[in-house]
């Protein structure tokens, strides 16, 4: 009996777990490591309209169990995207995630338009939570209103079903989940990463060029966890979580907080092969838990202890 | 092919202050393809440090399957390294180092600045194989930190400079290489950022490689973290996959 | 001469490291471990009007460098801490911050008027970000008019500086800032723990019995970090802070990003001698930067990178 | 006084399946005054895992500034102290212990389930040593994890009872008490929280005392983690210092 095969709008899924944007390119490098017809799907690198240099260098930095990024969306623009790495993806028995990004609204509407017709892509994540461009990512991540109408107008036309990303740097995500339900998307993806700094000790200067950067890693799991817990219990829009997993009961966790399905991101440059480790020893771990299918943990952790009011 | 493996720990030991050699041994030596290549090194099982440490192989033994590497304890990762006494995490060979299709007879230069030494030593030896003679200059804080000077001495002659003077010449390796009128046919270089544009520089008549440091995050194309300018249509280069080896002319200092 | 000393609204102090509260009780346990009288201030546990018992247990978890708290405010009340716990800390030359907190304004006011006559307390902390209590805390934190109408009432009823402690789980920390600078703050203390959860891997349940508690700990110095860097440059308010720090060169990093002093939370419970350390290692450190005083190290950060775009 | 401070790691070895015994060396031995106590100690020196965990003290001796630890390697902080060799940063000895005046020729009996065995050994020397007869109830898993059965042996009669039946009697330390109509003047229990309070009920007519257990932040009473609820005005005691060991009838089991 299959114990890991998911169903969400858009994606008929082998198993819930999938690497997250930004952390495994559009999976060439990883292609090295083991087939990627294993994996559940893949969130490809955020694309834009055109070509993107990203960010100076250093672009990372090492904290307590997490790290700093700030590339910026580097990519090499949608029609590369579209004529090398999409059609490069379609040997796999792969279904993709499109990350789409942008400065203004007008660039998300494009890039979505066309890369929702991309033979392989069959779903959007809109990322309106990346804190490491200047103009737009961040903006539309924090503000409900203008989140809620971004969704709608790539709704409107997107051919696949449209995940929205969320930031976790607001002071109430579940009204941004809210917000982007009634815009229309179709799921949620969960969380991007948080903002955050590290300087140097000796000259004080930051570390990273652009000054701030992204945090992710273990360090942010217990907020990621939170964040599903919350907005799994405010919405029926499936979510995909990620923030800081990097083992199988990492992924237990994010379930049982109410989601449907895992992403990784940070943890695959720690251990290139972890996402085929996880997707190895889930079936065993559910046999320990007694439970038939992954499914049967979401949101296990609903009503036990209680939904504490961390809103205003 | 890169592989992941749990290495085994043959020696670890400091040979100059707070610099450290490592020999491991396992199968991912037989995949090592030309010197100047490096391993991404997990240095503990913990999440912190999270990322793995980029360190060049200094020199390989395929008989043996048995590397050596070379390594400045300074950071949190690097004290943490010092303690691994059984088996480490490593990845690798990864990256394009130092071509070593050689001219008989011709001479090579090899000019490195601290950490930056350790890949040379094993350029130096194949190259020397190959029938090329070897000149090499080292640079260094101070006397308590060079190595391998005699290692180096085996396969030619060796110029030491010291930051503060307490050994060989004071100064930088580009000060030695004026005082001593070094020239060569070709250049190999590795060590601090402004060491590698001061020597393109001095050596511009003839043709170089260059090794490049660049924080990392994959270490194998994957996350964008470390990239270079370079000139040409491309603007910027990834240190980890397009590197860490670059050819005379390619990068843009700045 | 003096490389420590500092001068803030209501606290001349002998050196910027204090201990952070909740962390160090009213001071009796680490009395045990070296003499209070050589901190820079002390930073007492909340207090509130009434004797509070807390939350259920457990009411701790561990994360990746990092821990979550849900103490819920335990404290013995307001009468108690005046006549036990003041009063015995006057044995020592050290200048109290007291924590104010509540579940209603009245509550704030109440406390703040007759806790700022205590004759150690020197200054004010206005606990307006606690994630663990369900009415009031992080409504207030989170909120800018209510978090400002707070302020300008406790201001208008103490007999000593005030200073608000911001909560890092708004989408805008300048903004709260900025409210509480207009409402008469005389310093801002940053930051308070972000919301976060545990599971248990078997049973999916919280750890914390309150379900979420607060992140503490090094895994979050970089969002606290970031939040001083950018707080430190739109308002004149000095800032106390704290976030992960459990080094001198944390506390070198915080005051370069910005800060005037600096306050040590989860650190003690590593290590209880830590506040002592840092301020034995501070000098040396100094002298090694090349400086004759910790304030010519203030805000150095600034203008090096770009403040990062990380707002709406 | 409580100590912090790094004690020399004299033998650390597996007795039982996943359970060690730690032999630790330093003065902070001087310090005990009873048996019960604990110490807090950080298991490496990164930031993952973060805080420090309590272990009971098991048993010590003051003329070789010695003292033993037993610990079951469950998680990720007791697997990272499983690797420890040299020495280790202890916290320690902390709270108040089991009370072991005596009356000369009464029984007292000891009952300990798991990991709450360790710190009965000490408690039962010095009861052994004053005169009292004792009795060792002790609850484990299975067969592979029982340990200390010979040492509590030299002591006085030791039941042992496995959760699978492999060992001693099937059940728990409750069904042993009541198949060998265990009979004595003082009780004294260590186990976890379900057995605390069963243990409790079964020997209503005669005093005792109980080790807690909590999750601790600080261990010295200062953070508010270790609560647990106690009848009487208080309603919360802390664990860490007015604990870990409570006089029967000061818990509220729920
Ligand atoms: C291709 C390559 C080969 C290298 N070979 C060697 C070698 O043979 N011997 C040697 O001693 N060092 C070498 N280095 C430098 C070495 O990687 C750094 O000194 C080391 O990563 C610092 O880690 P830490 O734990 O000491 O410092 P931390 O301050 O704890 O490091 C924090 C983060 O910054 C990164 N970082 C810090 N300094 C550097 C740096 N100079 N280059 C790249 N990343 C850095 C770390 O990898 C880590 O992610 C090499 C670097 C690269 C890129
Ligand atoms: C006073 C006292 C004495 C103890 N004596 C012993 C002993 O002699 N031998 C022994 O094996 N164990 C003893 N324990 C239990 C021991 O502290 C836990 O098993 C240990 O902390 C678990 O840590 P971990 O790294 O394995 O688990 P993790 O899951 O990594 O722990 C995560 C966090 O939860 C805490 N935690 C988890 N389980 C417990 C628990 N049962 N009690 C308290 N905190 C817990 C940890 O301390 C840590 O902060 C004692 C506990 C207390 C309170
Ligand atoms: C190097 C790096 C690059 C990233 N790039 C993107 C990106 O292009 N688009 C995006 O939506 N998220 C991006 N992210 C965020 C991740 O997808 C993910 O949301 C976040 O890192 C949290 O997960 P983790 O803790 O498992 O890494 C990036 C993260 C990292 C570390
Ligand atoms: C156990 C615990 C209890 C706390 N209690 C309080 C409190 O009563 N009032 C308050 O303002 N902050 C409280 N805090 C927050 C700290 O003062 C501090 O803002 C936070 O922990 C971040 O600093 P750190 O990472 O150094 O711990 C508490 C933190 C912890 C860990
Ligand atoms: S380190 Fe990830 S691309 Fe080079
Ligand atoms: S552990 Fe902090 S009060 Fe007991």
């Amino acid at each position: 009996m299959d114990k890991l095969n998911i169903s969400l709008p858009g994606l008929e899924l082998k198993n819930p777990i999938m690497p997250a944007s930004g952390c495994f390119g559009f999976g060439r490098e990883y292609s090295q490591f083991y087939d990627l017809s294993i994996l559940g799907s893949i969130m490809i690198k955020a694309t834009t309209a055109e070509q993107r240099l990203g960010n100076p260098v250093p672009r990372v930095a090492e904290t307590s169990s997490g790290m700093l990024n700030a590339i910026g969306l580097q990519n090499p623009g949608l029609e590369k995207v579209l004529s090398t790495e999409l059609s490069w993806l379609e040997q796999f028995d792969l279904p993709v995630i499109a990350n789409v990004a942008g400065s203004m609204m007008e660039d998300y509407v494009l890039v979505a338009e066309k890369i929702s017709k991309a033979k392989n892509v069959n779903a959007l994540e809109l990322n309106i939570s990346c804190p490491n461009v200047k103009e737009g990512g961040i903006a539309f991540g924090t503000d409900p209103l203008t989140a809620k109408e971004l969704t709608a107008k790539v709704k409107a036309v997107s051919e696949v079903p449209v995940y929205v990303k969320l930031s976790p740097n607001v002071s109430n995500i579940s009204e941004m989940a809210l917000a982007v339900e009634e815009g229309g998307a179709d799921g949620l993806t969960m969380i991007n990463t948080l903002v955050g700094m590290r300087l140097d000790h000796k000259t004080g200067k930051p570390v990273i060029a652009n000054g701030t950067g992204g945090l992710s890693g273990p360090a942010i799991k217990p907020v990621a966890l939170r964040m599903v817990y919350e907005v799994s219990q405010v919405t029926d829009l499936p979510i995909i979580a990620m923030g800081g997993i990097s083992s199988a009961w990492d992924v237990i966790d994010f379930i049982s907080a109410g989601a449907s399905a895992a992403a990784v991101g940070t943890a695959n440059f720690v251990n290139p092969f972890i996402c085929k480790e996880i997707i190895e020893e889930l079936p065993a771990i559910l046999d320990e838990l007694g439970v038939d299918h992954i499914h049967d943990l979401k949101g296990r952790s609903w009503n036990v202890g209680k939904v504490a009011n961390t809103r205003a | 092919m890169i592989k992941v493996e749990k290495m085994k720990i043959l020696q670890q030991k400091e040979i100059a202050g707070n610099i450290f050699e490592l020999k491991l041994q396992g199968p991912l030596v037989n995949e090592i393809s030309m010197p100047g290549q490096f391993v991404h090194i997990k240095v503990n099982t913990a999440n912190d440090p999270l990322l793995r440490r980029p360190i060049s192989i200094s020199s390989y033994d395929k008989k043996q399957q048995s590397m050596t590497l070379i390594y400045r304890a300074s950071g949190l990762g690097t004290r943490e390294l010092t303690n691994q006494a059984d088996e480490l995490d490593v990845m690798g060979p990864l990256g394009s180092g130092f071509p070593v299709e050689t001219v008989q007879g011709q001479t090579a230069v090899l000019i490195g600045g601290g950490i930056g030494v350790p890949p040379l030593y094993e350029c130096s030896k194949q190259l020397k194989a190959r029938g090329m003679n070897v000149v090499h200059v080292l640079g260094f804080e101070s006397k308590e930190t060079v190595f391998y000077e005699s290692e180096f001495k085996e396969l030619g002659p060796v110029y030491i400079t010291t930051a503060d003077g307490s050994y060989g010449t004071k100064g930088f390796v580009t000060d030695a290489v004026t005082a001593f009128n070094i020239n060569a046919d070709v250049f190999y270089a590795c060590g601090p950022v402004p060491m590698l544009g001061a020597v393109e520089k001095q050596f511009d008549g003839i043709p170089g490689y260059i090794s490049m440091e660049q924080r990392m995050g994959c270490g194998i194309g994957a996350c964008l973290a470390c990239v270079c300018s370079v000139n040409g249509p491309e603007l910027y280069k990834k240190v980890c996959t397009d590197g860490p080896v670059f050819r005379k002319g390619e990068l843009v200092y700045g």
